[in-house]
């Protein structure tokens, strides 16, 4: 493991505060793995004391290069935001476990994102794509202006998109939609808690489900980024940066 | 050449330089960044005698400079530590600082006696100023009466050498200082980290799952700097200086105002490198400012002629 | 409309942001930049009986977001404050806040008595936690029986309103805030500074004249919201919060954890404007976060159903 | 008095660390008084906590520029080094009391400057010849790749410069070369303690010293920047930031 220097290529706004980065390192190379995460340092004249946790959007390991999509919220990331083409951002990573595992055989994946946590499925929608894996794509956003990847993942697969207060595609929840599901598809989700607790109560057969918290180390050594386990009972915690942060729905008590 | 080379009660390290309890797991993580043979010395998370679970999550909050943390000793209790943990650290060649929490005097004494039977290790740190946990730790923190007789207890316990971790959050840190050196401590590691907290504006209520956490970070650097230099002076054992450490300037700061070595907690987070970049950096950087040897540096600020000098600025 | 108004003993503002004690001298300076009438009240510097002359040069320090001063309550002394500096505020229409320091309580009682009889003001801050002197201050601030008879002492000398500036350099500081409390005081402010220190590593001396300093700015913050969230749940008198207020989300913060009304210090020297630009951006901040009445905010970290609400979120 | 932006017309290092700005904004037609200094915000993404005294070395008021020039030691002056060509520079100020003494009719006005206490120098040199006055002029640094502004200097009046190693112009000390000076000269001098020091003893006649400390507010407000007072019994220190920089010697122990 390590930390890099990375090159922007180029960074854009692609929605409502959300900013699509594309960099290129030769850690990309190892960027294999979607659902995974890069601890990022906020460059600038000072940085913040600590890293920021944001999900491998897209990578092209090959090519070696990656794609963070984040939302310029608190003031760590409103700097990031500042970077210009060029310009250098140090990354840790690739860290902890992305989504391993494809649905079973002629089963369907089913992708369920919400808000920000949207862009890691993006990386797995193209792997599944490409392994001819059928895909069900449910995006959740506040409002319309907020809405981002949208084209890029009907290319993928069958994609429906909610917001909240129906200025874009369906009206409420993406969890609504997913209700009628009942059969062997596999659920794939990661966005805010109250979702992914919907998808867990939904999903009959298997899910995995991205978490996030707050984080320091982003290594597994600190001990700031548990969630409370569903299995084990001397140590009533795993740690999403290093255990997760994709975990088996059946692990976590979210 | 720098004489890099420091040594304290049941240490003798390569270099000052070493990590904080709880920044640091137990040493597995960070063995994946560098060799850890790197380091003064290691100093591993919290152990106490059962399993703890901690606090429920968030566990930290940036602040200025800073952070907060609500961990809450999670730790798989001495058993596991023994079995699972700690062998890990027996492939380096370094010394072993095993930081050792409880809610009562013989939770202290248990833990000890446990690991120096089972363990192999190098000394004890007494975590007596956990802000983190409602009963024990802090209290002792702020007792020197409690603090007198835990540290007695717990060196009647044991060969291995015992530092006692002091916390700030106290009205007069030489008064606890006194009280573990009669008490027969080796050692003493300053500063725990400071009682803070963080509101989060939108729901209005704290942000951390247990509301108060503890500062660590460069924020705190005035403030342990101001004990060390207190403290140094007030007793006669050694003191592992921690608090805000990120640079090869703050280990010198902090021995110049009284540590004999110097732990690095926060920073390891942004910079996994930070302990391996810091040795690097101190050489040149004691060279420029004319100091020979590590251990000259200690307390310099208050002891001007201090003798023998073991080198001649 | 949001309402900023805030009414505390002796002190009814027109906004909850003030300045803090010696950072904003006795507001001359300040009032060549912007109308001091703009701010909700007004702290001038620390009065004692006699002329002080304060600590050697240097006397401030930057750390990492904060900055440590040793000034040592320089000041012209009680007379001197009445003829030629406390005059200057009468041609406002704010409250002015004086705060007086001394070696012993005579010297409180003696300060308080004079300035009451020949000066305009609206209430007393007793400064018992100023960490740059060597007798007095301090020690008032960190023993709960010294507060309690000085609080009181100097309640029987005046009609106006009493704060008492707590220090955070102590174990306990609900004990001393309830001390005073039971001493009489109308209020208090917190924190003042955290001890604190810096060594110059070019001459390995400590940088500041007097050694140690007081530790103020932004790193101190999370420090203060814990203090403020634990003492306003032991008291019932009104709590004037600051330590590292920089922005109206401080100032928020700081009310959420259970003060009334918040000072700005060394906010000030960064940008001498930072006070009416805080007290500009609260409405639209507040508006922001669901809060129309600045009053709604104290103490709705720990407080969520306190009734009547003002008004309904 | 005010904050205000400046806008950088031209940044470039002028000896070894030392640096000389050159800003443009309104508040420079204020810039009238040699000696006076501003108090700079270092530009950045997170400012550091404090504003850094910097005299002013030259200005134009009619063209609103003024020009800065300062050693990057700590960390506030090498992050202010960074600023580049159009970034944006907001100053405190003018600041303090200058030179506002001009030597007695037919007197010489000695100029002494050490170190980086050498640039408000240039801006009074200036002003003296323009009315002309006579200069005789001594600059002292550490070593040749140290020496600014010689040629500037050496424009204005008679110029020495010395060295502490010798490698350029005289070896030594300035305040040995003006030991021998015993007349109607009026002294102006800036540089470290030590050098003012032998300047207050080896004036018979009058001097102004330009003094520095350690500053907070820069505006008389938190008394951060004393320094002993040779008169008042009352008050035993001056602020060198309202009441000075700029002290008659006789007015101030140092
Ligand atoms: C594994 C993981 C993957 C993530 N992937 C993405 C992503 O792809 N795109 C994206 O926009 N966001 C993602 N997030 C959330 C992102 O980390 C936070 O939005 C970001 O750290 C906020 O930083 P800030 O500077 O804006 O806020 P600040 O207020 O400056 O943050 C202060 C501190 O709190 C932490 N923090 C604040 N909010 C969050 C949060 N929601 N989750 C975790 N830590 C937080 C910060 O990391 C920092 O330590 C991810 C989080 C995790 C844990
Ligand atoms: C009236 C006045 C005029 C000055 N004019 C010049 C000038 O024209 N050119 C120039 O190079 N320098 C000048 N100085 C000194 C300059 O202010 C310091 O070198 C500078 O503040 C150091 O900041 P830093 O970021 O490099 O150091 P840091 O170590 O980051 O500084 C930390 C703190 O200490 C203060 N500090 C450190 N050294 C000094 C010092 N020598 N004097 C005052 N404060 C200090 C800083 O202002 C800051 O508050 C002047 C100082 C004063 C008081
Ligand atoms: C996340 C975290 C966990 C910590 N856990 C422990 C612990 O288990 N035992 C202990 O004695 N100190 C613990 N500490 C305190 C550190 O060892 C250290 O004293 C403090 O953080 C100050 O150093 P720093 O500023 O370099 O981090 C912890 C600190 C942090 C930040
Ligand atoms: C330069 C300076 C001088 C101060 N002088 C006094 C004083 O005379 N009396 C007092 O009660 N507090 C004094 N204080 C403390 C402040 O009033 C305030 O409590 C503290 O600085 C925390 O607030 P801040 O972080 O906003 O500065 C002083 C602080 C500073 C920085
Ligand atoms: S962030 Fe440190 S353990 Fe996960
Ligand atoms: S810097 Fe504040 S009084 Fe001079």
């Amino acid at each position: 493991m390590k930390t890099a220097d990375f090159k922007v290529i180029s960074h854009r706004q692609i929605a409502d505060h959300i900013f699509q980065l594309i960099l290129t390192g030769e850690e990309a190379a190892n960027m294999t793995e979607p659902g995974q995460f890069v601890h990022v340092q906020i460059p600038g004249k000072t940085a913040p004391l600590l890293r920021r946790p944001l999900s491998i959007a897209d990578a092209e390991p090959a090519a070696k290069q990656c794609t963070l999509i984040y939302r310029a919220e608190g003031p760590g990331t409103k700097q990031l935001a500042a970077a210009g083409e060029g310009d250098v951002v140090n990354l840790l990573g690739p860290l902890g476990n992305g989504f391993t595992s494809a649905p079973e055989q002629d089963g369907k994946a089913v992708l369920i994102g919400g808000g920000i946590g949207v862009p890691p499925l993006y990386y797995l929608a193209k792997r599944f794509a490409a392994s001819g894996i059928a895909l069900d794509i449910y995006l959740g956003f506040r409002t319309k202006g907020e809405v981002f990847l949208q084209k890029a993942f009907a290319d993928l697969g069958q994609t429906t998109i909610t917001t909240e207060d129906g200025s874009f595609g369906e009206k409420g929840y993406v969890t609504d939609q997913i209700k009628a599901l009942r059969g062997n598809e596999t659920f794939y989700a990661c966005g805010p808690r109250p979702m992914l607790r919907a998808v867990q109560e939904a999903a009959e057969s298997k899910a995995y489900l991205s978490l996030e918290e707050r984080m320091a180390c982003g290594v597994g050594a600190c001990l700031s980024c548990v969630c409370e386990s569903a299995r084990s009972v001397n140590s009533p915690y795993v740690k999403i940066c290093s255990d997760g942060p994709v975990f088996n729905s059946a692990e976590v008590k979210i | 050449m720098t004489d890099l080379t420091v040594n304290l009660p049941g240490m003798a390290m390569d270099n000052p330089v070493m990590t904080a309890s709880g920044c640091f797991g137990f040493g597995k993580e960070y063995s994946q960044f560098y060799d850890l043979n790197t380091l003064g010395a290691i100093t591993v998370k919290a152990v106490t005698a059962e399993p703890r679970s901690g606090n429920p999550p968030p566990r930290t909050a940036e602040t200025n400079s800073g952070m907060l943390n609500a961990i809450g000793l999670q730790n798989p209790g001495m058993n596991k530590a023994v079995a699972a943990d700690l062998p890990f650290l027996e492939d380096y060649d370094l010394p072993v600082l095993v930081n050792v929490a409880g809610n009562q005097q013989d939770d202290y004494v248990n833990v000890v006696d446990h690991l120096s039977r089972q363990a192999k290790l190098s000394a004890f740190e007494l975590n007596i100023s956990c802000p983190n946990v409602s009963c024990g730790g802090l209290q002792f923190g702020s007792d020197p009466e409690s603090a007198y007789k835990l540290t007695k207890a717990v060196k009647n316990t044991t060969e291995h050498p015992i530092y006692v971790k002091l916390s700030p959050n106290v009205t007069d840190i030489t008064e606890i200082a006194r009280a573990v050196e009669e008490g027969g401590a080796d050692g003493l590691s300053m500063i725990n980290t400071v009682l803070g907290m963080k509101i989060d504006l939108q729901s209005s209520r704290p942000l951390l799952g247990n509301e108060r956490g503890g500062l660590s970070g460069p924020a705190i650097k005035p403030i342990a700097v101001r004990m060390i230099y207190d403290v140094s002076q007030a007793v006669s054992i050694p003191i592992i200086g921690m608090g805000g450490v990120a640079s090869a300037d703050d280990v010198i700061e902090l021995m110049l105002a009284g540590a004999s070595a110097v732990a690095v907690g926060t920073a390891n987070f942004a910079d996994p490198y930070a302990c391996p970049r810091i040795i690097g950096d101190l050489p040149a950087r004691m060279h420029e400012l004319g100091w020979k040897s590590a251990q000259d540096l200690t307390g310099r600020s208050w002891n001007h002629c201090k003798s023998p000098l073991s080198t001649l600025r």
